[in-house]
C-alpha cells in the first residue's frame, strides 16, 4: 500500500513537469493552431539556464528560478519574431518544419557550447518526512505546488485577464483583432513568453529532480508532453494538465510494476488506444466540418 | 540582345521536344546501371564516395515515400522512420538468420522485398485511424506509433533488443541500390498521375469534397500508407545491408525528422523536388562534415531561412516535365488537335 | 453644400499578386454623412476598408482628418476614431457578447464614458443586454450582426466602415439594422457602407459612389443614383 | 417510381433539430427550389440527401435505393451530385484535375494498374482525360485546362463546379445557392445557364436560394423551409402569396 501512495507522489512529480510543458504548447497551439516543436528544447534551454546561473551567479532558488523564466521566455520572443512571425501567412507546415528546424539548432547549438552533461547542484536543502513509511522530500513538494500554481495563474490569465481575451480572440480569428485596435504582435509575443517561460520553469524543475543535464533532454520529453497536451486536448489548458498528469501516472505505474524498459512501449500504446477511441483527446471537441 | 532571347527560346522549345518524345529514358536509364555496376565492382570511385550515393539513393527513396503522405496527401506524418525499422530488421532478420549463406547474393532482394511487405501490412494498421482523424491528431498517431516501433524493439532480445543487430554481410551495392531508386521513383510517379494519385491530391485540397465527387476515400488512403510504407520498409532494408549493423535508435525521432527534412526542404507533392531535396541534404551533410559539430547547427539555420524565403521548399507544387506524363501535359493540345481534325473532315 | 471633410481617399491601388482589385479610386466622405459604395461581388468594395484599416497595403493615399494614414499601423487606427465592421461581422464565437464589447475599449481610457457606452449600446440592441453572458457563437445572425454594430460603437469611433452589413439576413432583419444605421447617424456618427444591396443602402446614404471592377464609375447623391437607369438595371433589378 | 422519395427526414445536432419531419417526392426532370430564411436547413437537407450527414431518423430512397447509411462517394456513384454554397474546388489543382477527379467512380482499372502503367490503364485515363476536356469545352472553360482553379475568376469558379459536378455522370443535380454574390444582371445570366444545363445533360435539379427572383423566375415547384419544417410547398405564383412564407421572410409584425 505505501509503495503505490509512493509511486502516485512520484507520478504526481513526473506529471506535473510533463503538465508544464504541455501547457506551453497548448497555449501557442491553442492561440496561433501552430505546433512549436522547439518547445521541448526550451525546456532543455531552461535546464542550461538554470545550471548557468546557479553554477555561475551562485544565485539561491528563487532568483535562478525567476531568471531562467526570464531568459527563456525572452529566447521564445526571439525565436517567434525571427522566425514564426515571418510565416504566420505560410502554409502551416512550413511553421511547423521552422520549429523543427529551431528545435534542432538549439539543441545541437548547446551542444557545441558544452560537448558533456552538466550536474546542476541541489538548490534546496533536501529534507525528507516520512508519513507512514511514504516518504516526502522538499523538492517534490515544490515541484508539484510550484506547477499547480503556475497552472493556477495561467488559467486566470486566459480567463479573466484583458490580454487574456485578446489571447482568445486571437485564437478564434486573428485578421479581426486589429480592428478592435488590439495590437496582434505584442499579444502573440506576450503568449510566446508565458508559454516558454513555463517550459523554462519545467527545465529548471526537471534539473533539480533529475539532476544530469544535456543537450538532447529536451526531445524526448517534449514530444511526450506533447503527446500529453494532444491526449487531454489540444489547445485547452485543463486539458494539458489532465494529459500530463496522465503520462506522468502511466510511466510511473508502468516502471514500477513491469520492467523499466517497457515504459515507453506500455505509455505510447496506451495513449495511441486512447487517441483512437478519443480522437481529439480528452477534453477536446471535434471542429465541426462546415459544409 | 532579341537574338541572344530568341536563340535561347529555340533552344527551350528543342528541350521541350527532347523530353516530349522521352526516348532517352531507356539509355539514362541503361547507361545508369551499367555505370553503377562498373562504379561498384571495377573500383571506379572511392569506396566512400559509393557509400555517399548508397545514401543519397536511400534518401531518395525515403523522401519520396514520405511525399506521398505530407505532400501530395497532405496530412503530417512524423513517424516514417518506424516503417524503415520495420523492414530493415525484417531483411536483416532473413539474411542473416534464415537464408542460407550460399545463396544470400541471390536472396538478398527476396530479403529487402520482404522487408517492404512487412512494413507495409504495418502501414495498412495506420491507414485505419487516418480514417477518422486528421491533422495534428494523426500526426500524433504516426509520432507515438514510430515510438512504439522503437521502444517494441528495444524489448524484444532476441534481435538484439538496445544493443542492435548485425551479423549482415554488405548486400547493398550501387546497382542495387540505383535499382530500388529507379523502382520507387517510378511506381510512385505512376501511382500520382492515376486515377487514384488525383484522389491523393483532392484529399489534401479539401476531403469533403473528394468524397462528394465519389472519391473513395478510404481506399486512397489506404492505397498510400501501403505504398508509402512499402517504399520505406525497401529504404531500410538497403540501410541495414550497407552499414551492416542496426540498433533502434537509428530509427528514432531525429530520423524521421531527417526525412521530414528533406521533404520540405525539396517541396511538398514533387517527385522532382523528392530527388532534389534528399540529393542536396544527404551531400550538404558529407559537404559540411570537417566543421564538425557545428554543421548541424549550420544546417538548420538554413533550413530556417528556406522556410522564410521559399515556404513550400524548392519545387513545392511544382513538378519538372520530364516527370509527367506526356498525356497530362499535353492534354490541352491533344484536344485542339483531336477538335481540329474533326472540324475538318468532311461532313 | 458640404460640411467638413472627414475621410479623403485619393488614387488608391490595391494588387493582389498578379491581380489589381482597386484600381485608382478617389473619394470622400464628409462629417455626419452616410456614404455608400456599392457593387458587385468582386467589384473591389471590401478591399478599400480594409486599406482604410490598415489591414492590407495600398498606393496611393488616405488621410483622416487631414492627417495621412499610410504609416500608421492597423490597431492604432481605431484610436484615431474609424471603426470597421467586418464582413461576415467578426464576432469572436469564443468570447461572451459582453467580452466582445469590451475587447472593443482596448485603446481606451475613459473609464466613466465606457459605463456610458455599454449602456448605449444596450439600449440601442436591447437583444444583446439579455444575451450578454452567452458565446458571440450561439447568436443567430441577425444578433451577431447587431453585436458587431455595437463593438463598433464601443470603440468610440467617429466614423464607422461597414461592410456588407445586410449579408445573410433576412429582409426584415436587414430593415432593423439600416435603421439603427440612421439613428447612429443622427446621434453624431459619420458612416462608410459597403453593400451589395443598393437598394437599402442608396435609401439611406446621402450620397454614393457605384464600383465596377475596382473603379468608381458613377457617382451622386442618393436619389440621383437610385434614379439612375444604369443602376436601376444593374442593381435593382430592372 | 419517382426519383428521390424522403420520408419523414429528422436530423437533430446535439439536441437542436436542423431538419423535423421533411417530407419530400421528386419526379424524373423536375426543377424544384427549396426556399427559406438563413438557418431554416436547407443545405442540411442536401448534406443528408448527400450522405455528408447521416439522418437521425428517417429515410431517403433514390431510384429505389436506400441513401441513409450509405457514404458520400457511393451515393455520387449512384447519380447524385452537388455544388456548394461556398465554392469547394480543389484549389491548387488545374481546372483539367478537377472535373477528372469527379470521373473517379467511373475508372475502371486496379491500384496495381495503376502503379505500374498497365492493362487498363492507358485506355480508362485516355477516356477520362477526353470526356473532362470534353465537358470543359461544352462550358468553354477548355482554354483554361491548365490553369489552376483557384486562378480563376469568380463567375468561372462557380461554372468550373458545376462542370464538375455534372461530370459524376448525375441523375440529379443538387445546386446550393448558386446565386451566392451575383448582382441581378448576372442572375438573369444564371437561370438561363441553369435551364440550359437541365436541357443538355437531361438532369433533374434542386436549387437552394433565397434570392427569390431567381427561383420564382426557373423553377417548377417550391418547398419552403423554416426552423428545419416545411412551412409550405407548391407552384411559385401560390407560395408568393402565402401568409406563412411572408411571415418567415419578413417578419410577423410586418405582414400583420
Amino acid at each position: 500500500m505505501a509503495y503505490i501512495f509512493q509511486q502516485i507522489l512520484n507520478a504526481l512529480q513526473l506529471g506535473s513537469i510533463y503538465a508544464l510543458i504541455a501547457l506551453g504548447y497548448t497555449m501557442v497551439y491553442g492561440i496561433l493552431t501552430m505546433i512549436n516543436f522547439a518547445h521541448g528544447d526550451l525546456f532543455m534551454v531552461g535546464a542550461f539556464f538554470c545550471f548557468l546561473i546557479a553554477v555561475y551567479l551562485k544565485l539561491s532558488f528563487v532568483p535562478t528560478l525567476l531568471l531562467s523564466v526570464l531568459g527563456v521566455a525572452c529566447l521564445g520572443v526571439v525565436i517567434e519574431r525571427l522566425a514564426y512571425k515571418p510565416l504566420r501567412n505560410a502554409p502551416r507546415v512550413s511553421a511547423i518544419i521552422t520549429a523543427l528546424g529551431v528545435g534542432l539548432f538549439l539543441e545541437n547549438f548547446t551542444l557545441a557550447l558544452s560537448p558533456y552533461p552538466k550536474h546542476i547542484p541541489a538548490l534546496i536543502a533536501d529534507k525528507t518526512w516520512l508519513i507512514g513509511s511514504v516518504s516526502i522530500s522538499s523538492l517534490q513538494i515544490i515541484i508539484i505546488a510550484l506547477s499547480l500554481s503556475l497552472m493556477l495563474v495561467l488559467d486566470f490569465i486566459v480567463q479573466r485577464t484583458k490580454a487574456g481575451m485578446a489571447m482568445r480572440a486571437i485564437s478564434w480569428d486573428k485578421t479581426v483583432v486589429p480592428l478592435m485596435g488590439v495590437p496582434v504582435n505584442k499579444i502573440i509575443s506576450l503568449t510566446f513568453a508565458i508559454g516558454t517561460g513555463l517550459g523554462g520553469a519545467a527545465g529548471m524543475m526537471y534539473g533539480l529532480a533529475y539532476p544530469v543535464i544535456d543537450p538532447y533532454m529536451g526531445i524526448m520529453v517534449g514530444w511526450k508532453a506533447f503527446i500529453s497536451a494532444v491526449v487531454g486536448g489540444i489547445g485547452n489548458i485543463r486539458g494539458a494538465m489532465i494529459g500530463g498528469f496522465i503520462l506522468g501516472s502511466v510511466e510511473i505505474m508502468v516502471a514500477a510494476f513491469l520492467p523499466s524498459t517497457y515504459r515507453d512501449f506500455v505509455a505510447f500504446t496506451l495513449l495511441l488506444i486512447l487517441l483512437i477511441f478519443r480522437p481529439y483527446g480528452i477534453l477536446g471537441k471535434p471542429n465541426p466540418q462546415k459544409v | 540582345m532579341p537574338k541572344l532571347k530568341a536563340v535561347y527560346q529555340t533552344l527551350l522549345n528543342k528541350w521541350y521536344a527532347v523530353i516530349a518524345h522521352r526516348f532517352f529514358w531507356p539509355f539514362f536509364l541503361i547507361a545508369g546501371l551499367l555505370f553503377s555496376i562498373a562504379a561498384s565492382s571495377f573500383d571506379l570511385i572511392d569506396l566512400y564516395v559509393q557509400l555517399i550515393l548508397i545514401y543519397v539513393g536511400i534518401n531518395i527513396i525515403l523522401t519520396i515515400s514520405l511525399n506521398l503522405i505530407n505532400g501530395y496527401m497532405g496530412e503530417f506524418s512524423i513517424g516514417h522512420a518506424g516503417f524503415m525499422a520495420i523492414g530493415a530488421y525484417i531483411a536483416s532478420l532473413l539474411t542473416v538468420n534464415i537464408f542460407p549463406p550460399s545463396a544470400i547474393n541471390f536472396l538478398f532482394p527476396v530479403a529487402v522485398l520482404a522487408g517492404g511487405l512487412g512494413a507495409a501490412l504495418i502501414g495498412l494498421l495506420v491507414a485505419v485511424p487516418s480514417f477518422k482523424t486528421r491533422g495534428d491528431y494523426l500526426a500524433i498517431v504516426t509520432l507515438a506509433f514510430g515510438m512504439i516501433v522503437k521502444s517494441g524493439i528495444e524489448n524484444i532480445e532476441a534481435i538484439g533488443g538496445p544493443r542492435g543487430f548485425l551479423g549482415m554481410e554488405k548486400l547493398t551495392t550501387l546497382p542495387w541500390v540505383f535499382f530500388w531508386t529507379v523502382l520507387s521513383v517510378w511506381v510512385i510517379r505512376n501511382l500520382v498521375y492515376s486515377n487514384f494519385g488525383r484522389g491523393v491530391l483532392s484529399i489534401r485540397e479539401d476531403e469533403i469534397a473528394s468524397d462528394l465527387m465519389s472519391v473513395n476515400t478510404r481506399q486512397v488512403k489506404v492505397i498510400v500508407f501501403v505504398v508509402s510504407s512499402f517504399f520505406a520498409g525497401i529504404a531500410g532494408g538497403l540501410f541495414a545491408h550497407a552499414l551492416q549493423y542496426i540498433n533502434p535508435r537509428m530509427f528514432d525521432i531525429l530520423k524521421s525528422t531527417d526525412i521530414l527534412i528533406m521533404v520540405y526542404l525539396g517541396g511538398i507533392a514533387s517527385i522532382a523536388g523528392s530527388i532534389i531535396g534528399a540529393v542536396i541534404y544527404t551531400i550538404l551533410l558529407e559537404v559540411l562534415r570537417p566543421l564538425g559539430i557545428w554543421r548541424m547547427v549550420f544546417m538548420p539555420l538554413m533550413l530556417v531561412l528556406l522556410m522564410i524565403y521559399r515556404p513550400r521548399g524548392i519545387m513545392g507544387l511544382r513538378e519538372a516535365r520530364l516527370f509527367v506524363p506526356l498525356r497530362d501535359l499535353l492534354a490541352v493540345k491533344f484536344w485542339k488537335q483531336k477538335k481540329k481534325e474533326a472540324d475538318d473532315a468532311p461532313a | 453644400m458640404r460640411g467638413n471633410l472627414l475621410l479623403s481617399v485619393c488614387n488608391l491601388n490595391v494588387t493582389y499578386g498578379s491581380i489589381n482589385a482597386v484600381k485608382g479610386v478617389s473619394f470622400d466622405v464628409d462629417q455626419g454623412e452616410i456614404v455608400t459604395l456599392i457593387g458587385a461581388n468582386g467589384a473591389g468594395k471590401s478591399s478599400i476598408l480594409r486599406t482604410i484599416s490598415g489591414i492590407i497595403p495600398y498606393q496611393g493615399s488616405i488621410s483622416y482628418k487631414g492627417n495621412d494614414l499610410k504609416q500608421i499601423a492597423a490597431d492604432t487606427i481605431v484610436d484615431r476614431g474609424i471603426a470597421q465592421v467586418p464582413e461576415g461581422r467578426g464576432i469572436f464565437g469564443n468570447l461572451t457578447v459582453l467580452e466582445n464589447l469590451k475587447l472593443a475599449t482596448w485603446q481606451r481610457k475613459d473609464k466613466n464614458k465606457i459605463a456610458r457606452d455599454y449602456e448605449r449600446v444596450f439600449a440601442l440592441f436591447p437583444r444583446l443586454r439579455e444575451r450578454k453572458r452567452q458565446l458571440g457563437g450561439m447568436l443567430s445572425g441577425g444578433e451577431q450582426q447587431m453585436l458587431a454594430v455595437g463593438r463598433a460603437l464601443m470603440s468610440d469611433a467617429e466614423l464607422l466602415l461597414l461592410d456588407e452589413p445586410s449579408m445573410g439576413l433576412s429582409p426584415v432583419l436587414v430593415r432593423d439594422i439600416f435603421l439603427i444605421l440612421v439613428e447612429i447617424n443622427k446621434a453624431g456618427k459619420t458612416i462608410l457602407l459597403v453593400e451589395q444591396n443598393a437598394n437599402m443602402s442608396l435609401h439611406i446614404a446621402s450620397r454614393g459612389y457605384v464600383l465596377e471592377t475596382g473603379k468608381i464609375v458613377l457617382t451622386g447623391s442618393g436619389k440621383e443614383l437610385m434614379g439612375n437607369p444604369r443602376v436601376k438595371e444593374a442593381y435593382l433589378g430592372g | 417510381m419517382p426519383l428521390l422519395e424522403i420520408r419523414n427526414l429528422t436530423h437533430r445536432f446535439e439536441g437542436l433539430c436542423a431538419v423535423s419531419d421533411f417530407n419530400f417526392t421528386l419526379a424524373s426532370n423536375e426543377l424544384v427550389g427549396i426556399i427559406g430564411p438563413n438557418g431554416a436547413g436547407k443545405t442540411t437537407v442536401f448534406n443528408l440527401i448527400t450522405g455528408v450527414y447521416r439522418a437521425t431518423e428517417g429515410s431517403i430512397y433514390f431510384t429505389g435505393n436506400e441513401l441513409v447509411g450509405r457514404t458520400p462517394h457511393q451515393i455520387t456513384k449512384l447519380g447524385i451530385a452537388r455544388t456548394f454554397q461556398n465554392i469547394r474546388l480543389f484549389k491548387e489543382l488545374t481546372v483539367l484535375d478537377n472535373v477528372r477527379i469527379a470521373r473517379y467512380g467511373q475508372a475502371i482499372y486496379s491500384p496495381m494498374e495503376a502503379l505500374l502503367h498497365i492493362g487498363r490503364y492507358n485506355a480508362e485515363e485516355k477516356r477520362i482525360t477526353d470526356h473532362a476536356m470534353e465537358l470543359l469545352s461544352i462550358f468553354k472553360l477548355d482554354d483554361a485546362a491548365n490553369e489552376r482553379s483557384k486562378n480563376l475568376p469568380y463567375g468561372l469558379q462557380r461554372k468550373l463546379e458545376i462542370a464538375r459536378a455534372l461530370a459524376t455522370d448525375p441523375q440529379l443535380l443538387l445546386l446550393d445557392e448558386p446565386a451566392a454574390g451575383m448582382n441581378p444582371n448576372e442572375i438573369k445570366q444564371l437561370m438561363e445557364f441553369i435551364g440550359w444545363i437541365r436541357k443538355t445533360f437531361q438532369v433533374t435539379i434542386i436549387l437552394i436560394e433565397h434570392q427569390m427572383r431567381l427561383v420564382m423566375g426557373i423553377c417548377e415547384r417550391l418547398m419552403v423551409l423554416d426552423f428545419g419544417a416545411t412551412i409550405a410547398e407548391g407552384l411559385p405564383a401560390q407560395i408568393q402569396n402565402n401568409v406563412k412564407v411572408m411571415e418567415a421572410y419578413l417578419g410577423k409584425e410586418l405582414v400583420k
